[in-house]
This record gives C-alpha cells, structure tokens and sequence, in this order.
C-alpha cells in the first residue's frame, strides 16, 4: 500500500500536501512510475550513498552553472566568515537572487575549511543576513541546503547552535520576497531546516532529508551505528516519502546514476525547477506567500484523537 | 539515568550521576548529595533537594500543580494522540513504545496544554514531560503547541512554556524535523497578534526542540543545572574528541553566553513568571 | 552673545531645534536665567567633573527610584552578556517599559565587572535584542547613556565596534514604538549615541555628552591631555550648548550640588521628564513619530555655502 | 605620517612607517618595500606600488577618475562649506584650519559627492579625501552624503560610497557627533526608497565614520592593508596595554572576523563595483 493511502486511512488531520514533480516530461513519466510503488529499502540506501557520493555537486558546483555574475558575500558582522555556509548575489535568468547554502569541502583542505558543511551558529547569522539584503531589496532567496547537521563542537554551543537555529526558522517564516529552498545532498536534521523554510522546497531524486542521520537513529535505537541501512529503512529519508508527506513540494530528477554523473545536466533540471517554482509564487502579494508558506508548515505532521 | 529510545540528536544525561544502588539509582535519592526523600518530603520541596538545591525533573502534571493557581488549570488538546506514519519499527513498534508512555505517564503525549492563572494573571500554559519517551517532539507536540499560540492570541494571554526534551521525536521522521518551524511559525503568527511567550528551560531541553520554540521566547528563564545544549555531551564528545567542560550545556553556562535571561530557582518560578505576565499584560 | 544668536548670524541651513526645559517651575526659571549667558568654561568644567563623580547615580540607580518590577534581561543570544549595558522590562508609572542603559561599576570590583561602562560590540546587541522586543510588544523604550565611550581594545575591535554602534542607530532609526533617551553622565561618544537616537533626547543639568573625550581632543589638539579644562572649553559638552545645539530636547534639572547629593530627587526629576517626553510624542502615530525622528537627525548640523 | 589635526577619536597610523629620509619620507616612497616612482608612474598604477602592492591613498578627484566612466561624473553640492559654530579654538582657529585644508586640496571639504555612471551603470557617488583634515566627517560631509542618498533615492540608482577618514571633526564639537545618526537616518530611508549602498572601505575608515554610513552598505569592500577599526591602534594600545596583532585593524584582519564581504584590489574595484551596480539593478 502507497504511503499516501496508509495515511489516509490513519484517521486525524488531513496533512498531506504537493504531489508536483518538476523536470523534464518523459523523466517525470518515470518518476511517476516509480512512485506508484514505495521505495524499497535499497533503493533508499542507495540514495543515502549518492547524496554522500564524494563526486555530488556541492552548492558552489550550481552556483556557477545556475547564476551569473555570482559576488559572494563573506562575514557575520560579527566574529567569522563561516565558510560551511556560502552567501552571494547572482542573476537567475538575468533577475537577481540571493543565493544561501551550505558547502562541503572536495578535497581535505576544503573539507576542514568548510567544516564538512557544519555550519556553527555563525553560519547562521551569516546566513541571516543574506536573508536580510534580499528582503529589503525584494530578491527572491534561493537556498541549497546540503549538510550532515549543524556543527555539534563545544563553542558551537557555547555560541548558541539551538538558538540560532531557530531564529533562521522565525527569519525565513518573516520574510516578503519568494523563497526556494533546494535539498542537494544531505538535508540533516536542524542544520538543514534552519535554512530551508521556504515557500517552495524542492529536493533531488537522490537526497536525503531526515530528523537523524542513519549512523544516529541506528545507535540509539539499535544500539549499533553499523545498522544505518535499517534505520534508514525505519524513517525513510528518500525523497519519495518526503514528497508523499507533504514536506518538499516538488522533486527535481538527476542524471541517470546521480547528480554526480553529470553536474551540468543537474544543475540545468535544478535550475528548471527553480525556475517553476518561482514562477508559481512570483505572482503572489507577499503577505498572502508569506501566509501560505506558514500555513504549509502549520498543518505538517499526522496525528489522531484518542 | 537510563536510556530513553524517544531521544534524538543526543545523549541527554546528567553530568554528575549518582552512585548507583544495585546498578540503578532510586529516583528520590539526589544525585548531587546522594540524600534521600520520601516522595511526600520530594513534593513537598517542589522536588529541589533540601541538602544541596538540586533540581529533580517533575512532571508535567506536578509542573503545574507547582506553577498555576490551584484549580484554574483547564486542559485542552487532551485527546490528540500520535499516529504511526512511517510503520516505525525498531527493536520494537513505535505504536508498543506509545502504548507504554501513556500507561506509565498518564499522558497522552509528551506535552500538557491548556489555559491558567499564575498569580492571578490568566495566561496560556504547556509544559512538557520528559517521561513520556524522553519528552520528544512528533506531530502531537507540535501541534499542541501551536494550538496553545493560536488559543494565547485568541484570549489575548501571554503563552508561558515549560520544555523538558531530548529533541525531536525520530519514530515519526521527517515529520517529526518538520514540528521545529511549525512551532516556530506559530510563535511568529502569536507575536504578530500582540500575543507573548515566556520561555521556561527544565533538564534537559535539547536538540529540536531548543533549536525551535524553546528558543524564541521573549524571555527565556532556566531552571539551575538544567542541560540546553543543541547537540548533547556524549555526541560532541564522540564527535570532536574535544574535552567537555564541566559545566557544559548547563543553564549557568548558557547564562553567561548569553542565551538565557535568568536562572531561577524552581521556588522564585512562580513568581518571576507572575511578574513576566504583569510585565506583558497589555490589558 | 548667545551660541544661538551667533548661529543665527552664521548664515547657511536654520538648524536650531528644541529650547524646552522640563523639571520643576522655579528650578525652569533658575534654568532660563541661568541660560541668558553662556556657561564658562569654569562651569563646563564643573559639569566634566560632576558628570563623572563617583558618587553620581548610575542607571541601576535611577531604574530602582524610577521603575516597578524591573526585570532584567541578560544576554545577546550569541556569545556573552555585556554588564557595561543593563537591559529589562519595567512598569513606568503603571506602563511597561523596556529599559537600555550603559552602566558604570560602584567599587573596584563592579567597575571591573561592568567594565567601566564602556561596552563590547555585543553589549551593543543585547541593547538591539531590547530594543526588538520593545517594538515588537509597542513597550516605550528609555534608554540611559552613561560611558566614557565604546571600549577600545583588541576584542572590541575584532567584534565589530564601529559597526555595532552603526547598526545599534540604524534599528533606532527603524523603531516604531516612542523613544526616550536620558544622558544621565558621560555621552561619551560612538559609545552614546548607539543607543541615544531617540525620539526626545533628554539630558540632566550636569551631564555632558561630546564629540570626544576633554582628554583625548587636549591629546591631539594641545598635545598634552593635561589642556583638558581647555579642551572643554572649546568644545563645550555641556547640557546648555548641547541644546542651544538642538542636539537634545530639553534639560532634566539636578538637584543643588548635582544628582549625587540627592539621588531620590535627582530620580524624581528624570522621572518626571521621562514622563513629559512620552506625554508628547506618545499620541502620534508610530509612523509620522518615526518620520520627526528621522527629521530631526536629518536636519543636525550648521553650514553655510561658498 | 604626520599628525592630522582634523582626527578624532583615533591616531591613525600606519602599522608599517617607511624609513624616514631627512626625517621624513616622501610621499612617492613605498612605505612597504621602499620603491620610489615619479608622479605620472603612480597615477598610471592607480597608485598601488608595481613592486609590492601597497595602496598608497589617493584623494577624492584622482579616485573618482579612477572609479567613475570618462566624462560622466557630476558634481553636486561643491558649495557647501564649514562654519565654525562653537568658535573652535586650540593652538590655532578652526577657521584657519580650513582656509588652509582647502587652499592645499582644492576642494570645499572632506567629501566630493556627485552623480556619475561606473561600466556604464548610473549611480551616486560619494568619494572621501583623507588630506582635507584627515578626511573628518563634520556638517558638510554629513550634509553631503545625506543628501547624495537623496539624490540617489530620486533617481533610482545605488550610492557608491568611498570612505576615507579619522572620524568625526572634534573642532564642530557635538554636531560632528550628530552626523552619524544624520548619515545613518538618511541610509534607512534610501532603504526604505527601495536604494541601495555599496560602501568602500579605504586606508584609514576608522572612528564616527566607520561607526555610521561606511559600516552600513548592503555590500561592504575594502582595499588591502586599509585600516578600519573604530578606535586606532594607538589608543588602544594605551587604553588597553595589550599587545597588538600585527594585522590589527586593517581589512584582512576584517574580512577574517566577519565585517567585510570582499577585499578588492584597486585595479580590481571598477569591475566590481560595476558588477555590483547590475546585481543592484531593479530597472
Ligand atoms: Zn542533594
Ligand atoms: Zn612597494
């Protein structure tokens, strides 16, 4: 039985949202197709490989294909430039955006210097910001979100890692421009929602968006971390599932093999689906967006009456 | 304190356990002093150790005997009740792990809600139990605490929230991340109406709940010694090989970052929140 | 000749402002008399002294005499709570307030604690974070400036000083609820006006509220920072230029001997002034205050044309 | 560097003086690696040193030939002049200071404003000069730049501010003061008109202006080795008795703690600022 009808027939709050896939015709086909059944575990495991593959495009990969004329923006303002999180304006299509998402580092160095993409609360102000600029110029924001989770390091908390978490949230739920949010790889935990509160959250065939990491859920539940392949089964962060629960509006499709196959040809359906989505919420007065982006995420979740 | 599967995110656990009596600590002997209570004596105390100040974790229901006017707590939200989205199963069901937390706590979930008067003042009140499965946050928390914002604009009544959480609930999934800026949104819609919320931390509040509404009062007060790390000390110890200072994640750490408003003691509570809702009353 | 009347002859932009006093019949009239000559440089140098007595009522002082159920809000959120700023809500004659002042230490010990009311970048924040939560809730903010300036060291500088004072304007600028300010010692400054943008800016009898510290101008100027009774003299930051000035709105009477030598008074006075400014800027609406706000800062300044 | 008396607040310095010949270096000597070059070498570098890099500074007019496209730079407000409103005197009148800053520049006071396109993009202009009373912001400048955001706000174009300065103007006493929140008020409202501000940061941007409109664009850029800290090296070093880093100040150490988005070298500023002029296009 399809997720969806399960739910259905668990009673409580109707919850359940987008049904719409992005991309091209014939993919979109297929995409449909598979659907029609659940992603076996395996198939669910294999997208936890490729949204880890060392070859996937990173957001500045996008970056350079999706938007011209990038200026990067640097600095909190106040103690660091987070480098986990990269800032900037860039014309899509010859409109300008601004461009928020997190970076994983390629090799070693960049790896270190970029925190394997765990922002510290920093990263978050710095994203704030951004966030800022656009809305007092009415860019629409645009957010590719590929993180293990927020940095879990003493002076990340010391710093605020919880609060500053949250305040993206309320940031994002303020904002009067568009926003997109785009799931590219790993979509961990709060690290990932901290930026991804948006009118339109898109996300890759391949990516995950989960409350835990496999390795997590599995030792805690199981008391094991090698059992992340069951725990990846049990919560089910494939973008299937994300897209029957309502939680991403639209899935993008990827090259055959995975994004990493062909980063131009991702990066051209990614920025096919931006550019719908933005085209389904240019058009909205932006008190009316913004009430249909917090209701969205108000009704989020499935409960019942005792 | 034993291993609670509704966790997620961290190791929630005291810094300073006590030693155990057959390999298990009784619950009313203070794991600082190592006194011990009768539950009438504990109760009494508003369960703070006599000896040495330490806070033992209440639940919810004993929260607000402690915090709200005596008879003018009235529930609300009290039939909601998880649903099992995903068929989670672990070692064992998600729906047996549900049946036993609202057998052994009474609750329907991990989260009370409802409207009461706290030094004369009516407000909207919430409070959370870390019993029910480690005081996680699924659909019905969330949902709970964004009727009670909803509720708290409509009466035109400060919001006071009492959290006790290891974070996001992870049976219920994504569903479960997706309970963070759905209270977070709340709290936005409740301060667009003029409406206000205090913020209370108790031991622990941590991960996906501190990175949501816990966060975002317009005070936040924390109990003393409570845990409010994002991330908890056994996973950032795993993680960065770091040594963890002693106080780490605790209130009085956070008060000195920065992040908390007061630490106030469980007995100044009730007042201090009394003079939050003088201080927000817009009447 | 008056400071006004020799503006008045300076030609160029009519830049004058406020000539109100507020305070006690008689002691106006002390004022208004007192005001036909300009003060000398021996009584500039009386308010320096007076200004920075030890025994002079700090901002805890008058939050005691002048609000109920003060309660004090710690922190910036991010990495510490900066002692030299005091922020809290308070009742004011019944009515909340939230309250920001810069706060000096009483003995060695506090001044240290409180660094002698010169604060970090994020003494700053905390004042902003004060300051959303007053316009989120249209609580009146008074704020009370006492400091010899932002603090100069390394830290301060790392973090943003001169940004932060930049920033601490502008959300003042922004603020739709009705701002009070009160030099109540040393406007000392960057230091001072981050958190003086206000609506009414009201200043006691023996404040003083400068461009740069009597030593500091004597240091580069004289080249001997002993030349700071001179130093004064000539750039005269005393509470009778200032509003000749039109750079604060009226004049908040001390008593005889100056706000030490009877601290109760010295309260009921700002009090009462207090309660005048929000008496005449608290009917208009928040944005044609905030227009007038801006206006009056707009306008500051004397010059003429070639 | 000799002392400027128009400096407020800090004693700007450089962190790394030439050898000084017959007690003094020359203006066309590199204080970094001791090159000398004729005055048509410099203005053919833009003023950076061929050997090593170092900005030498250069005042409002060369800049904006540097900056703005041939021909199109309009200047507006070159009447408005300082009075003395305080009668300032310290060993010598205020009045005389600035008969002789004008005779030595050319220009009215520390700042040139005007309208001018950069890569063919419209926009406002701001362009400080640090040899006018080490480029302190009094009434006129203040005066200046409120209303170049103005202008720029009637037009619909970006301001492009370049900030060089000690700070405010001590000798206009509490009125220098007050040109921070005059420049900072005229900054919300150019936001608030839909404008927008590109501010750079040039050797020295300390003090009242690096507290006010130079810390407030929407994008912030910095030539290498400025130095922009809001209380100079000098004071801090007396104030504090700490020892200074090396790079105290000056922009790397900026862009490191957060404070800037970009170090541009000069050759490289009309291309960037042009590139920021079509990102802030709203045509
Ligand atoms: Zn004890
Ligand atoms: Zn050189």
């Amino acid at each position: 039985m399809r997720l969806r009808e399960r739910l259905s027939k668990l009673g409580g709050m109707k919850l359940l949202r987008g049904t719409k896939l992005t991309g091209e015709l014939e993919r979109l086909q297929d995409q449909l197709d598979r659907l029609r059944e659940e992603p076996s575990a395996e198939e669910i495991w294999k997208s936890v490989e490729l949204a880890r593959h060392p070859d996937r495009p990173y957001t500045l990969d996008y970056v350079e294909r999706i938007l011209d004329d990038f200026f990067e923006l640097h600095g909190d303002r106040s103690r660091v430039d987070d480098r986990a999180i990269v800032t900037g304006l860039g014309k899509l299509d010859g409109r300008t955006v601004v461009l928020v998402g997190q970076q994983k580092g390629r090799d070693l160095k960049e790896r270190t210097d970029r925190n394997f993409g765990m922002p510290y609360p920093e990263g978050y102000a710095k994203a704030m910001r951004a966030m800022a600029l656009a809305d007092r110029h009415g860019f629409p924001l645009v957010t590719m979100i590929d993180t293990p989770g927020a940095y879990p390091g003493v002076a990340a908390e010391q710093h605020g890692q919880g609060g500053a978490i949250a305040r993206s949230q309320a940031a994002m739920a303020r904002l009067s421009i568009p926003t997109v949010a785009c799931v590219i790889g790993e979509g961990g935990s709060g690290g990932a929602i901290a930026i991804a509160v948006a009118d339109r959250v898109l996300m890759q065939e391949h990516a995950i968006y989960s409350v835990i990491s496999p390795e997590g859920c599995a030792a805690i539940l199981w008391r094991d971390a090698s059992e992340a392949r069951k725990a990846a089964a049990a919560f089910k962060p494939d973008a299937a599932h994300c897209l029957e629960l309502g939680v991403v509006d639209a899935i993008v499709p990827e090259p055959e093999d995975g994004a990493h196959a062909d980063p131009d040809e991702a990066a051209e359906l990614l920025k096919a689906g931006i550019l719908e989505a933005l085209g389904e919420i240019d058009a909205l007065e932006a008190d009316e967006r913004r009430r249909r982006r917090r209701e969205k995420y108000r009704v989020m979740g499935v409960l019942a009456s005792a | 304190m034993s291993s609670e599967p509704g966790r997620v995110d961290v190791e929630v656990e005291s810094k300073r356990p006590a030693e155990p009596v057959d390999g298990k600590s009784h619950p009313n002997t203070c794991p600082e002093c190592g006194s011990h209570y009768r539950d009438d004596e504990l109760a009494q105390s508003l369960h703070v150790c006599p000896q040495c100040g330490h806070h033992f974790r209440v639940g919810a229901r004993e929260r607000i005997e402690q915090l709200a006017d005596p008879g003018t707590f009235v529930e609300e939200d009290e039939d909601l009740r998880s649903t099992d989205p995903l068929g989670f199963f672990d070692l064992r069901p998600y729906t047996e792990r549900l049946a036993e937390a609202e057998i052994s706590t009474g609750l329907g979930d991990a989260m009370v809600a409802g409207r009461a008067e706290i030094e004369g003042r009516p407000c909207g009140l919430t409070v959370m139990d870390f019993g029910f499965m480690g005081g996680s946050m699924g659909s019905v928390v969330g949902e709970k605490f964004a009727r009670a914002c909803e509720r708290a604009a409509e009466d035109g009544t400060p919001l006071v929230s009492v959290a006790a959480s290891g974070g996001a609930r992870m049976q219920e999934g994504i569903l479960a991340l997706m309970q963070l800026p759905k209270t977070v949104v709340a709290i936005e819609e409740l301060h667009e109406s003029g409406g206000s919320l205090i913020s209370v931390l108790t031991h622990p509040t941590t991960a996906g709940v501190l990175a949501s509404f816990a966060s975002l009062g317009d005070v936040t007060l924390a109990e003393p010694g409570a845990l409010m790390s994002f991330a908890g000390p056994r996973v950032v110890a795993q993680t960065t090989r770091e040594k963890l200072p002693d106080d780490f994640g605790l209130a009085e750490s956070s008060y000195r970052f920065g992040h908390v408003d007061a630490i106030v003691q469980r007995s100044e509570l009730r007042p201090a929140v009394g003079q939050l809702l003088r201080l927000f009353d817009k009447g």
